[in-house]
């Protein structure tokens, strides 16, 4: 147990993902699961880039010539969250859309109800 | 008595104008700053009543409690389940990074000769400055490929959502989906800091996109950047500016022949690499401008990818067409 | 450093518990644009300067300009008409709603 | 190098393209392109899988000018080639199938959107089959799973808009856990290659460092791609998203886009962890039970329903419950008969699906039994073809279904623990399968009144019947012609260690 101190941060990163998977999976409400994913994604990509992390070192951009592996943190985790964020916007556009066709038509955000309704169309 | 001006002179002149704004008499900005009074637009009484209406209608059915004991049920056991399993999951997840090696320090597997070398020859075998863009659009180039490619099919999926036919029969739908006629008119607070801001966030975005390999950013961000300038320009001055600005054509073109160029420079970049054969790309000297070989041409078609496919996102979100 | 980011993971915590209890959906957006805001300013400290520009671009930016396109396009938006006559459409509803709505039809 | 090690790398490139190009063509040239680019990339991937049996050996493919550890690459082997030829014939046959459904149920504005979609969809599955990393591959499972959200809901009611809304919420949960889990793990590796990681988890599996969070990794992985490919008590989005989208869709969906997130856990199980370190889990036994109580609930839920796009739709749930069973089982023979059952599945279940859609149109658009009554008399060939589809399903000899039920009752046999309940619920759910899919052969072949006029003409049918004849061949051979196919998939596992 003698790391979760020192690894608060991602401890942190893992109740936030903890958090956004709670809203996806238990929210009635669609807006409020597309925030839950977001908070979700979020905290994946904090627990990511705290692997890149190097305590003192810089930016990695390389500066006045210096390359040596001392000066600079681990740059792959920036990469892929980079990557990720992309990916969990585009991910968001299609859920909201999805959320305006579904309202448009049913008049609800509710998926119980929504469901319910298709029930009792009998369709 | 000819040094004194009649009274119709002295109104003209800007003294007269200054006293008497500082008296208070006059303010020169009433009518000319405010946001005028926008033309109410109604939604039609009977559109909100049949919109209730038909939200009452669905709870009534759905919260009819009687007929519905499976559904309560199943609703029941679908919240303990997933409690249950929450706690469970953050439970085993904190319990794990327990165990994991501690962060912020040097000596961890994540901090190994990869790193390493992106670091120390990065600069000599990418040309980038920026180590990070240097990685993900070099070393690990088809991954960002594949993440343009999401974008490109979330606004396709997008489009399918909500882009409206030309033509509708039904002009009622139309005027509730498209809230064109809900727009501000004329804010002049808006309209005077958009077209001080406007050009400003553009040419900070397209600084980001050109200096992608050298500071901060690329061309992800930069395209953002400007997608959100062209969202404040659509918001200040209407659909109707905007539409002369940018039209489907244009969306269809510049996302073609940007992510057409990317398709064919990285296959050309991948087909020479695996296949060893020079690929006789110049990088330039690094920290130029003009450097690092395709780093820069992709960071444009990203830019340019990005910034059109959020305005786009944008647009069908507000209306359903270009 | 470690007290600032403790700071900023506390406001990062409050934040996603608060968007799941808030009533209201605007509020909810609000907040959770507050969040990717913080969330910009965690990577400043953890060296990522790529990744905070990026992130208040889209987090903040286009992905907070797209729920709220969302939120008028579902009426959780609501003018103050509309909500006047929410109200007193609420009000007809404790009556009884099918007869009424019919009758006035 | 020979030319022909840069086929992987051509499919995926000309397939993105296609999707690129697709957006400014007209219609009718994005329908054609879409199915050259099918045909030809089948083509590349059958002159690879014959190059690659020849020499007997897998290579990578280096994604740039930069060799392992610090670049990209993909990887080819028996069982990656023979996969993506396997995918490109189902899907060719699918969109042939399912023309002439598409015209009608998908605006005509809106079909070139459609074949960006199979387009990009082609390419995402080619890059899941071939990727040697593991973050290229989580960038192309949510390009895949976009995808199928987008061939969900082209057909635009509300059960699919419905249906696409549950398929995301369930798709994002999934790509949640796999993402922490792939994170996790590339920490206590330090890369993103298979092979290296391999290597290192072998190393901390051997010197016993870091147990528990690799365990948790293996348990978030699985249970991610678990959750996306629909095993059973996740499946609650599967039905509405099969019984209503599009007849091509539908069966894209069944029988390729769930069955390239097992082909991955499959690759990651290998790759990966190595066989070994994954049996050692205990994670393979949970797997095990919920494949087992899918192909239970699967099929009882399919007995029930009264629609039969929507009973073809459970059973693939009970489908999918026999192939991580076979994972489960944690023996080689066991994980042959799983990826065996890949194959057969998806070429019978979109034979279902392509099928069914003929026989509702002939039934005045209804999906009820009652007005199905007789259909096989109304469309022959696509009664003949849902008997054929039937009958592999329940596993009568000739057809796939019947070498794949074989082989995991031998796996079961072989392994001692878990013999008896996996036998046991193999015969329940053979006897459930029979009893609906007889069921509705029967009700097919039941004569109403005069016999109507059969096989109604419409544009586009010869190519449906041609694609139905083409789906029977398929079945056919697997099930006929199946020990070259088991050994080369034996061959291809092999090749991943």
């Amino acid at each position: 147990m003698g790391n979760l101190f020192a690894n608060y941060g991602e401890a942190v990163a893992m109740i936030l993902f903890v958090i956004g998977f709670a809203n996806l999976l238990l929210h009635k409400n669609l807006i409020k699961k597309i925030i839950g994913l977001n908070i979700m994604d979020s905290a994946i990509y904090l627990f990511l880039a705290q692997k890149g992390y190097i305590a003192g070192r810089g930016v990695p951009i390389v500066t006045d010539g210096v390359q040596s592996v001392e000066a600079y943190i681990n740059p792959i985790p920036s990469g892929l969250v980079l990557t990720g964020i992309v990916v969990s916007v585009s991910v968001s556009a299609l859920m909201l859309s999805l959320t305006i066709r579904l309202y448009r038509r049913y008049h609800t955000l509710d998926l119980d109800e929504i469901s319910t309704l298709l029930k009792k169309e009998g369709v | 008595m000819s040094k004194l001006k009649s009274r119709e002179e002295y109104e003209k002149t800007g003294s007269f104008r200054f006293w008497r704004w500082l008296d208070g008499r006059r303010d020169p900005y009433v009518g000319q700053v405010e946001m005028k009074p926008q033309t109410p637009v109604e939604t039609p009484e009977l559109t909100i009543r049949e919109r209730l209406r038909d939200s009452q209608a669905v709870r009534d059915k759905v919260y009819d409690i009687e007929n519905n004991k499976s559904l309560n049920f199943f609703h029941r056991v679908y919240v303990l389940a997933a409690i249950v399993y929450c706690v469970g999951l953050a439970v085993i997840l904190l319990a794990m990074v327990a165990y994991l090696p501690p962060t912020g320090e040097a000596d961890r597997p994540v901090n190994n000769e990869v790193s390493a070398r992106y670091i120390e020859s990065g600069l000599q075998e990418t040309g980038a400055v920026n180590i990070v863009t240097g990685m993900i659009l070099d070393y690990r180039a088809f991954d960002t490929f594949g993440e343009s490619n999401v974008l490109f099919a979330a606004t396709t999926t997008v489009l399918i959502l909500l882009h409206r036919k030309k033509k509708n029969q039904d002009g009622r739908v139309e005027e509730l989906e498209n809230d064109r006629l809900l727009e501000p008119k004329r804010d002049a607070i808006l309209q005077g800091s958009a077209t001080v801001l406007v050009p400003i966030i553009i040419l900070f975005g397209i600084y980001v996109i050109l200096n992608g390999h050298l500071s901060p950013g690329g061309g992800f961000s930069g395209g953002a950047v400007i997608g959100a300038g062209l969202i404040l320009y659509l918001s200040a001055f209407g659909f109707e500016r905007a539409e002369k600005l940018f039209t489907e054509k244009l969306y269809k073109t510049v996302s073609f022949a940007a992510l057409t160029t990317y398709c064919l420079a990285k296959s050309y970049s991948f087909f020479t690499g695996a296949n060893h054969l020079e690929s006789h790309i110049p990088l330039g000297t690094p920290g130029a401008i003009l450097s690092s070989g395709l780093i820069f041409v992709l960071n444009i078609c990203v830019g340019m990818v990005v910034a059109c496919t959020m305005y786009t996102f944008y647009v069908m979100f507000r209306k359903g067409d270009f | 450093m470690t007290v600032f980011q403790c700071v900023l993971f506390g406001f990062l915590i409050v934040c996603a518990v608060s968007v799941s209890f808030s009533k209201n959906l605007l509020n909810s957006v609000l907040i959770y644009m507050s969040f990717s805001l913080v969330m910009s300013i965690v990577w400043v400290t953890l060296q990522s300067p790529d990744l905070a520009i990026t992130e208040a671009a889209v987090g903040a930016g286009i992905t907070s300009l797209l729920f709220f396109a969302t939120l008028k396009k579902i009426h959780a938006i609501n003018t103050r008409r509309e909500q006047e006559k929410k109200d007193v459409f609420q009000g007809l509803n404790e009556k009884n709603v099918g007869e009424e709505v019919s009758r006035r039809e | 190098m020979e030319f022909i090690r840069n086929f992987p790398f051509f499919s995926i490139m000309l397939s993105m393209f296609g999707g690129i190009v697709s957006p400014v063509l007209p219609e009718r040239a994005a329908k054609w392109v879409n199915r050259a680019i099918i045909t030809v990339v089948g083509a590349l991937s059958l002159a690879l899988l014959l190059y690659l049996l020849e020499t007997g050996e897998s290579y990578v493919y280096m994604m740039g000018h930069f060799p392992a550890p610090w670049g990209n690459e993909i990887r080819a082997g028996v069982l990656e080639a023979g996969m993506a030829l396997f995918f490109c014939i189902i899907m060719l046959l699918s969109m042939l199938g399912g023309a002439h459904k598409l015209l009608t149920e998908v605006a005509a504005e809106k079909q070139n959107l459609y074949y960006i979609l199979v387009n990009l969809l082609l390419s995402s599955l080619l890059a899941l089959v071939y990727t040697n990393d593991i973050f290229t591959a989580y960038v192309f499972v949510e390009i895949n799973t976009i995808t199928a959200c987008g061939l969900i809901m082209i057909r635009e009611t509300g059960r699919t808009i419905e249906a696409a809304v549950r398929y995301m919420i369930m798709s994002l949960l999934g790509s949640g856990l796999l993402l922490l889990g792939l994170c996790v793990l590339y920490d206590l590796t330090g890369h993103l290659l298979m092979s290296n990681m391999r290597e290192q988890v072998a190393y901390l599996a051997a010197n016993d460092l870091y147990a528990m969070p690799l365990l948790v990794t293996i348990g978030l992985i699985s249970s991610g791609l678990a959750i996306k490919s629909a095993l059973f008590p996740f499946h609650a989005w599967l039905p509405d998203a099969y019984g209503y989208s599009t007849a091509s869709s539908a069966a894209m969906l069944s029988s390729l886009v769930s069955k390239g997130y097992i082909f991955l856990l499959v690759k990651l199980i290998y790759r990966v962890y190595g066989f070994e370190v994954f049996h050692d889990s205990h994670i393979v036994n949970v797997l095990f039970v919920f494949g087992l109580m899918g192909m239970i609930f699967g099929s009882l839920s399919a007995i029930r329903e009264n629609d039969i796009r929507r009973m073809v739709a459970f059973s693939s749930v009970a489908q999918i419950g026999y192939i991580f069973m076979g994972i489960g089982m944690g023996t080689q023979v066991a994980m042959v008969a799983g990826v065996f059952h890949i194959l057969s599945h998806a070429a019978t279940k979109s034979l279902l699906f392509i099928s069914a859609a003929g026989l509702t149109d002939v039934s005045g658009g209804s999906r009820r039994f009652e007005d199905l009554t007789g259909a096989g008399y109304r469309d022959p060939w696509a009664g003949a073809a849902f008997t054929a589809g039937a009958l592999s399903m329940v596993g009568v000899p000739l057809f796939s279904g019947f070498i794949s039920k074989l082989l995991f009752a031998q796996a079961a046999v072989q392994n001692s623990g878990k013999m008896l309940p996996a036998l046991i619920v193999l015969g329940i759910s053979t006897i459930l399968n029979a009893v609906y899919f007889m069921k509705t052969v029967i009700r097919l072949y039941t004569r109403v009144g005069a016999a109507e006029k059969s096989g109604r003409q419409f544009a586009g049918r010869k190519l449906y019947v041609a694609a139905l004849i083409g789906f029977m061949i398929l079945n056919v051979v697997l099930g006929v012609n199946s020990q070259p196919i088991v050994d080369m998939i034996g061959q291809g596992l092999g090749m991943f260690a």
